[in-house]
């Protein structure tokens, strides 16, 4: 049954993905790309990866939408009807997909629990987990412990970003922000339907972004998909009340402030365990009880992720929208 | 009575299907972008209902009843409102009604 | 079950050619990054694919422990990672553009190529 | 070895990477800079150390968070990363520290923190990958330096940067994905990232397709990160209009911790196990080799731009490199990572004389730079010794490389001449090239006439001549660097049925 | 002093003079020119005082650095070096005086850079003679092409700058292109590249490849201007004329012969090479070259030029005596450096008076100038004898060495191309040395007398010198004999 439902996901998904290369309006191109992000998670899901469809929903169709639309704002939605080196480029991408093809045969059969991807390194995750970690969600156990450092690289991959965008677009907001500009930053705010209604919904989506930051131990969730869902919330209320108003309630030092304290909290964590004689991000030292280390350890990188993903895509939205068009 | 209930639920669940997917037929071949609306908009809010009403019945009084009525508030809340929030945007936008334009062609938002 | 498995293998490698069609052939920078980001999505779908194991649930134990099968942590942490390091490569390219935009008016990279020679 | 030299090699990537998220919070006004250039200092330090450490051949083991490998991510430093790690984290050193006046010249001052800090984060990035024993490990790492470097270059006040960062952004993430996939398929055939684990687990599949793909694909998208000829495209403007510090920084390293990682992927987990693997390697790599090589040179011959010209001889050099590499033998790969150290030297130095021409003359175009070799003599000796170390003149650290390379080639017997013919001529290439340059700035007149007297910062002037002294110091001892190529290649060949 | 410790003197001399002259020539000329003397000074009273070790037959070497595994940076004094290092430390002397006239007279600018860079070239030059290996001798090679470079292009205007550039580009083109190749064969065919007695290529490579590794080398050694690698000598002519005296009559042109000679006998070994058909064809170049170059000094009007023109015949002559590969002849080729230097240095010498005093270059000019310059003419004539090979010159001692070893091979072309450059040789200067004494000068000619006292008094020397080399040439000869001990 299942099998059935993924294979006409896959297939609306290429469907989507042609039309996506197809279609000139950059903004349809957008839009349906946000459809493609969502038809994906929704493969993630049927495949059992329920943080990565979590993640790739939040991510994917929100936060990578909003940020295209920001930029179609700033430039132009309508993409010229030209398509250089046509010929050359379909020739190499044919080419590719066929060596690619080639290239699946000899793959381990689809879901076989023989394959070496399920025999080698993945039942010790599964089996140690409970004895070294203890916590039920192994993703994250794998993600904050047996491949924190990964993670820790990721929190500086976002940071990197975040610098990057600041330092294109200017830190302070308003810079250049001219007549138009502050029209757009005004909102709806003359409308009342979507005010009421946002207003309404703002409290409940940044409640859930706490509850997937702190329940990411138990079920699908953590600091990346908190810190995403509660920067939608916010930019949601940014779009409500206008630019003005959210950088009144967090002003653009202090979401700078939360990318590097979320980079910081996080190395901290391992700078302490290494000062506490384990290795770098080795939690078990945290506590006299290691399991206990351990979750603590997460617990206390999950926040520094979060926060750290919040600020940055809040600086990265505003930057965008203090932009003059 | 289980048996009923099933039965019910299949009932709901398939005009809820229908509903959708009357909808989407409405959003195709409708000649402008409010009428399209129009018909998108009103039969999701009709096909959620159904179906998650179906889909209620189908779970009985277990947590997942609760989560899908949470989901149907919340359903209930954004979807009229997103509409509207497409169809001033529209407007402000510039698009005409087509009752006020000559010949009907497919507004393209 | 085989050509189920095959299929979304191919469907990766579909999905990873139309976005690489669409970064070198499209003169559009905006439409580009869209391809780039479809290319990155494509893998994803790759990894996450050989994680599934048949019959498997959701890497997360739940209360009621019987001798379940939980599909590969590893390819969902890694592909956590993928997605958010694709969400700020993104984010840059976008910017870089909104810069290219405001210096040279034009999003098209042909346009922008016939502007530097003069 | 005590409590902290084991930890160094987490050390050499967490500290520049903790330090970046400080700097951005500091007040702009000098003290950016100053906490950046010691934090780049204290890296070059622990990576002495390391160097110190690993001289005998001897690898640095470091299991992060404490989880033994494959389980958890194990960083490994040896002689062949040690080197790099000098290069990375010296060129990153002392270009800041001449990096201040030119930086102020070019870049805003509320905008510095976020530059400098992108800076640190390049360097943990580079750091990063050179230490890390773990196939994604590499890659979020490469994404940090990549990301980084693309802020870094955007910073060039010249508004054609933006159009080259973006084609840089657009090539460096194919390079990377192709990368990622190359890594998921390897992992779908062995269940494992760990280099190591990996080596050992794909005997069974050797021969398998997926295999094969991945190495395809690795070897591509490392080449795309590393401007292997011809997917060199994204490089000359990218250097060319990038700030001159970012410039004389990123050619010193960024593209050689590409083939650093191209070379220990091939030989660590490919060489032994695919079937007439290395053949393979060479007969792919060789011919772009030459390719690279001549065509770098020949267009560098005629090209109009310093920084331009020294871009095209850098992919020159860069096939030095992959030429050395593509042999496949004990000298080979020692002249090809001792290539690494050398260009490093001359390509900083040149690119550090750039910046400060640039200071003094209208334009980086010869023409704008007739005479200024007159007015900034001291200047101008750094160039001429760097010009000569990348032609190759004995005496200077070049002509080591150059040496090693040849010999290399020699052991070929008959066929080797053709390529030793490629070598000389793309050196007599890099003579006129050089030498164009030589003569417009000592002899020519300059462009407009009543030019005020050259401002050069002290600080930048002993930058230059630090490296300057190098490229001869390390001409006539290169000891430390010879010894670690020679144990690098002994190290990687050990692989090797 | 140790002679390995007056080694490294005799190379560091020069450069610590080469900083005093820089800082000297900010105080003012004189102060300068009597750094440049007492360097000069200094440098040649070293270089003598390890003479009589070299004699007593012994070979004091040092070694400063090991580049690479077997490759050092190592000097070893053996005669023939010797014998360059005691001719071009010596000649210093003679020209550093001549220089002070010339540029003072020409009043050329620049003057420090001049003197400073005339230091290092000569410091490279010493360091050719004293190279115990191949790298070494590269090593200074490069660095005597580098530092020349500012001293040819030292006028700095089109002209100049065009000449300089030939000059470099031929020098390092050939090195890089043909030098540096053979000697990285040689080092990885033979594992070393020290100079030894009897050539350390014997047994090791045999066939063609001997030419051919012969062939990079004395093709290499563009300073050597065996054509067609010759472009470069007429071309640095544009240099003061000191230059061209010192550097292009002796350091250079000499550093290349030199060059070639010791690797002929001390890397392949004079009985290797006789024993090996395949080289004979460097006897057939040098010889080639010799009756080529005499021919085009026929048809040139310059003075200088001509000069360059007969510097590379008389090049090929030590080629080639070489290469005949006997032992007196390498005698010949190692006596025909010192002769040759001092008839060229004086020939040019006379030139530059004759630019200074009259400034005069074309050959036409000079009719009847015999009258008011007769002791540089003079001086002229006698070299102009010695490169003709009369007696009482030196030219003729090495000649008859020369022919001796031909003879002594049976070497018919050799003594066909000697005979017939001779001939040539005097086609080319006895006209001159006519219209300098015998024809009438035109009217209107500028008054003048001689150049400066210090130019007069150095070509006076050195045509002494010429003279002096006829009479009395038995030590050079005993240094030179040990050369060819234990040859067949």
């Amino acid at each position: 049954m299942t099998v059935i439902f993924g294979v006409f996901l896959l297939t609306l998904l290429v469907i989507t993905a042609l039309a996506i290369v197809r279609t000139e309006n950059l903004f349809v191109a957008v839009m349906l790309m946000g459809i493609a992000s969502l038809l994906i998670a929704a493969n993630f899901f049927i495949l059992d990866a329920a943080d990565v469809a979590l993640t790739e929903a939040a991510v994917g169709a929100g936060i990578s939408t909003v940020l295209f639309l920001g930029a179609l704002a700033l430039t132009n939605a309508q993409e010229r009807s030209t398509t250089s080196r046509k010929l050359l480029s379909t020739i190499v991408v044919v080419a590719a997909t066929l060596v690619l093809i080639f290239a699946t045969f000899d793959k381990p059969e689809f879901g076989d629990p023989n394959s070496p991807v399920q025999t080698h390194v993945s039942p010790w995750y599964l089996e140690k987990t409970p004895e070294y970690i203890d916590i039920p969600n192994v993703v994250t156990a794998v993600l904050g412990s047996y491949r924190g450092y990964d993670t820790l690289g990721e929190v500086f991959v976002v940071f990197t970003a975040g610098i990057g965008v600041l330092f294109l677009l200017g830190a302070n907001p308003g810079v250049g922000a001219g007549q138009q500009a502050r029209e757009i930053n005004s909102g709806l705010r003359h409308h009342l339907i979507p005010r009421v209604v946002g207003r309404l919904l703002i409290p409940f989506i940044i409640l859930f972004g706490l509850y997937v930051q702190f329940h990411g131990e138990y079920g699908p969730g953590g600091g990346f998909q908190a810190g995403a869902i509660i920067a939608a919330g916010i930019i949601l209320y940014a779009l409500l009340e206008g630019e003005k108003r959210a950088l009144e309630v967090m002003p653009q030092k202090f979401l700078l402030g939360m990318m590097a304290a979320g980079g910081l909290i996080y190395g901290g964590v391992g700078v302490v365990c290494m000062v506490l004689g384990g290795n770098f991000l080795d939690y078990s030292v945290l506590s006299s009880n290691p399991v206990k280390g351990q979750q603590m350890g997460i617990i206390l990188i999950e926040a520094g992720v979060g926060i750290a993903v919040t600020g940055t895509l809040l600086s990265i939205f505003h930057a965008f929208a203090a932009r003059e068009r | 009575m289980a048996m009923f209930l099933d039965v019910l639920s299949w009932i709901l669940l398939t005009l809820g299907g229908i509903s959708v997917l009357i909808g989407g037929l409405g959003a195709l071949r409708m000649p402008d972008l409010y009428t399209r609306m129009h018909a998108a908009s009103v039969t999701d809010s009709l096909g959620a209902i159904l179906v998650l009403t179906g889909a209620m019945l189908q779970a009985g009084l277990t947590l997942a009843t609760i989560k899908l009525a949470a989901i149907l508030l919340f359903l209930l809340l954004t979807s009229p409102t997103s509409s509207y929030a497409l169809a001033s945007a529209a407007l402000i936008a510039g698009t005409k009604p087509l009752s006020e334009r000559e010949q009907p062609e497919g507004g393209k938002q | 079950m085989k050509i189920l498995g095959l299929y979304y293998y191919w469907v990766f490698a579909i999905l990873l050619m139309t976005g690489f069609y669409a970064v070198i052939a499209k003169p559009n920078l905006i439409k580009k990054m869209i391809g780039l980001a479809l290319f990155q999505s494509a893998v994803f779908l790759l990894y996450i694919t050989m994680g599934h194991i048949v019959g498997g649930t959701a890497p997360i134990f739940s209360s009621v422990t019987g001798d379940t099968l939980y599909s590969n942590p590893l390819p969902q942490v890694l592909i956590l990672t993928a997605i958010v390091v694709g969400i700020s490569t993104t984010a840059l390219g976008l910017g870089i553009i909104v810069r290219i935009k405001e210096e040279y008016g034009s999003i098209e990279e042909d346009e922008i190529q016939e502007i530097d020679k003069q | 070895m005590n409590a902290l030299d084991a930890h160094l090699p987490a050390l050499q990537v967490v500290v520049p990477m903790l330090l970046s998220a400080i700097v951005v919070m500091l007040k702009p006004r000098g003290l950016a800079w100053a906490a950046t250039t010691a934090t780049s200092a204290v890296a070059f330090a622990i990576s002495i150390e390391l160097a110190r450490l690993t001289l005998d051949g001897a690898t640095i083991n470091y299991a992060m968070g404490g989880w033994p490998a494959p389980f958890g991510i194990a960083l490994g430093v040896d002689a062949f990363s040690a080197l790099v790690l000098l290069v990375v984290t010296g060129a990153s050193t002392v270009t800041l520290i001449g990096a201040r006046a030119s930086v102020d010249s070019e870049i805003a001052l509320e905008r510095q923190p976020f530059f400098y800090s992108a800076w640190l984060l390049a360097l943990a990035g580079l750091a990063g990958i050179v230490v890390a024993a773990d196939a994604f490990n590499i890659f979020v790492f490469m994404e940090i330096s990549s990301l980084a470097s693309y802020v870094l270059i955007a910073g060039g006040p010249d508004r054609r940067a933006l159009p080259a960062v973006f084609k840089y952004l657009i090539m460096g993430t194919i390079g990377a994905t192709f990368y990622l996939i190359g890594v998921g398929l390897i992992y779908m055939m062995t269940g494992t990232l760990n280099l190591a684990d990996m080596e050992l687990r794909i005997h069974e599949v050797a021969d398998q397709k997926p295999i094969l793909a991945a190495a395809g694909f690795i070897t591509v998208g490392l080449g795309l990160k590393a401007a292997v000829f011809p997917l060199h495209v994204w490089l000359p403007n990218a250097y060319a209009y990038a700030p001159h510090m970012v410039t004389a920084f990123l050619a010193a390293c960024a593209t050689k911790v590409s083939i650093y990682v191209l070379l220990r992927f091939d030989f660590f987990v490919f060489q032994e196990n695919l079937t007439g693997h290395a053949f393979q390697f060479s007969a792919f790599l060789l011919p772009l080799a030459l390719l690279g090589i001549l065509i770098g040179s020949g267009v560098a011959m005629f090209e109009k731009n310093l920084k331009r010209l020294f871009a095209f001889s850098s992919v020159a050099q860069i096939g030095y490199i992959i030429l050395g590499a593509s042999l496949v033998s004990v000298a080979g790969l020692t002249a090809s990572i001792l290539h690494i150290f050398n260009h490093a030297l001359a390509k900083g130095a040149l690119f550090l004389v750039a910046a400060a021409f640039a200071m003094n003359a209208g334009g980086l175009r010869l023409a704008d730079l007739g005479g200024i070799g007159k007015r900034m003599p001291w200047t101008f000796g750094a160039f001429v010794i760097a010009g000569l170390s990348l032609i190759g003149i004995p005496g200077t650290a070049g002509f080591i490389s150059k040496w090693y390379l040849i010999s290399a080639v020699m052991e070929l017997g008959v066929p080797g001449i053709a390529i030793i013919a490629v070598i000389i001529i793309s050196s007599l290439m890099a003579v006129v090239y050089i030498w164009r340059v030589v003569e417009v700035a000592w002899f020519g007149e300059p462009a407009e006439p009543g030019v005020a007297a050259p401002t050069i910062p002290p600080m930048l002037i002993a930058a230059i001549w630090i490296c300057a002294l190098a490229n001869l110091y390390f001409g006539i001892a290169p000891q430390l660097p010879a010894d670690l190529a020679g144990s690098a290649s002994q190290l990687l060949l050990d692989h090797l049925p | 002093m140790s002679p390995e410790t007056s080694i490294i003197a005799a190379l560091i001399v020069p450069l610590v003079g080469a900083i005093g002259i820089a800082l000297a020539g900010r105080i003012s000329p004189n102060v300068r020119e009597a750094v440049t003397l007492t360097t000069a000074g200094a440098l040649a009273w070293i270089v003598w005082g390890l003479l009589p070790i070299v004699f007593a037959g012994g070979r004091p070497g040092v070694t400063l650095a090991e580049v690479l595994p077997g490759i050092n940076i190592a000097f070893e004094i053996e005669p023939l070096g010797m014998m360059f290092a005691l001719l071009a430390s010596s000649l210093w002397i003679v020209n550093s005086v001549y220089s002070i006239g010339y540029m003072r007279g020409a009043n050329e600018k620049n003057q420090t850079r001049f003197y400073v860079m005339f230091a290092v070239s000569l410091a490279a030059a010493i360091g050719i003679a004293f190279a115990g290996n191949l790298f070494t001798l590269f090593l200074c090679y490069e660095i005597l092409t580098l530092s020349t470079y500012p001293l040819v292009s030292h006028k700095g205007d089109k002209n100049t700058i065009n000449s300089a550039r030939i000059y470099l580009g031929v020098l390092l083109t050939t090195s890089i292109g043909l030098l540096l190749p053979a000697i990285i064969w040689t080092y990885s065919v033979a594992g070393t590249g020290d100079f030894v007695m009897g050539g350390i290529l014997d047994g090791k490579l045999s066939g063609p490849a001997v030419g051919l590794l012969l062939g990079l080398f004395v093709f290499g050694v563009g300073k050597a201007a065996v054509m067609p690698v010759h472009r470069w000598l007429p071309a640095a002519m544009v240099a003061p004329t000191p230059v061209s005296a010192l550097l292009h009559a002796v350091a250079v042109v000499k550093a290349g012969v030199f060059t070639v000679t010791k690797v002929i006998v001390y890397i392949f070994g004079v009985d290797f090479l006789f024993a090996e058909p395949s080289s004979s064809w460097l006897l057939y170049a040098a010889a080639f070259t010799i009756i080529t170059a005499s021919i085009v000094a026929l048809r040139q009007t310059n003075l200088k030029r001509l000069l360059a023109y007969s510097t590379i015949a008389q090049l090929s002559y030590v080629v080639m005596a070489a290469a005949i590969l006997k032992p007196l002849a390498e005698i010949g080729a190692a006596i025909h450096m010192l002769a040759h230097a001092f008839g060229k240095i004086t020939l040019f010498f006379a030139a530059g008076a004759i630019y200074v005093a009259a400034k005069k270059t074309e050959l036409h000019q000079l009719k009847g100038i015999g009258r008011r310059m007769p002791i540089t003419m003079t001086a002229f004539t006698i070299g102009a004898l010695s490169m003709i090979g009369v007696p009482p010159t030196g030219g003729f001692v090495s000649k008859w060495y020369i022919l001796a070893g031909a003879f002594e091979a049976d070497n018919y072309v050799a003594l066909a191309t000697i005979i017939a450059s001779t001939v040539l040789n005097a086609a080319y200067f006895l006209p001159i040395v006519y219209m300098i004494w015998f024809i009438k000068e035109e009217p209107g000619g500028k008054e003048h007398g001689e150049a400066p006292w210090q130019s007069v008094l150095a070509l006076a020397i050195t045509a002494a010198l010429t003279i002096g080399f006829f009479l009395f040439n038995g030590p050079a000869l005993e240094l030179e004999r040990q050369l060819v001990e234990g040859m067949s």
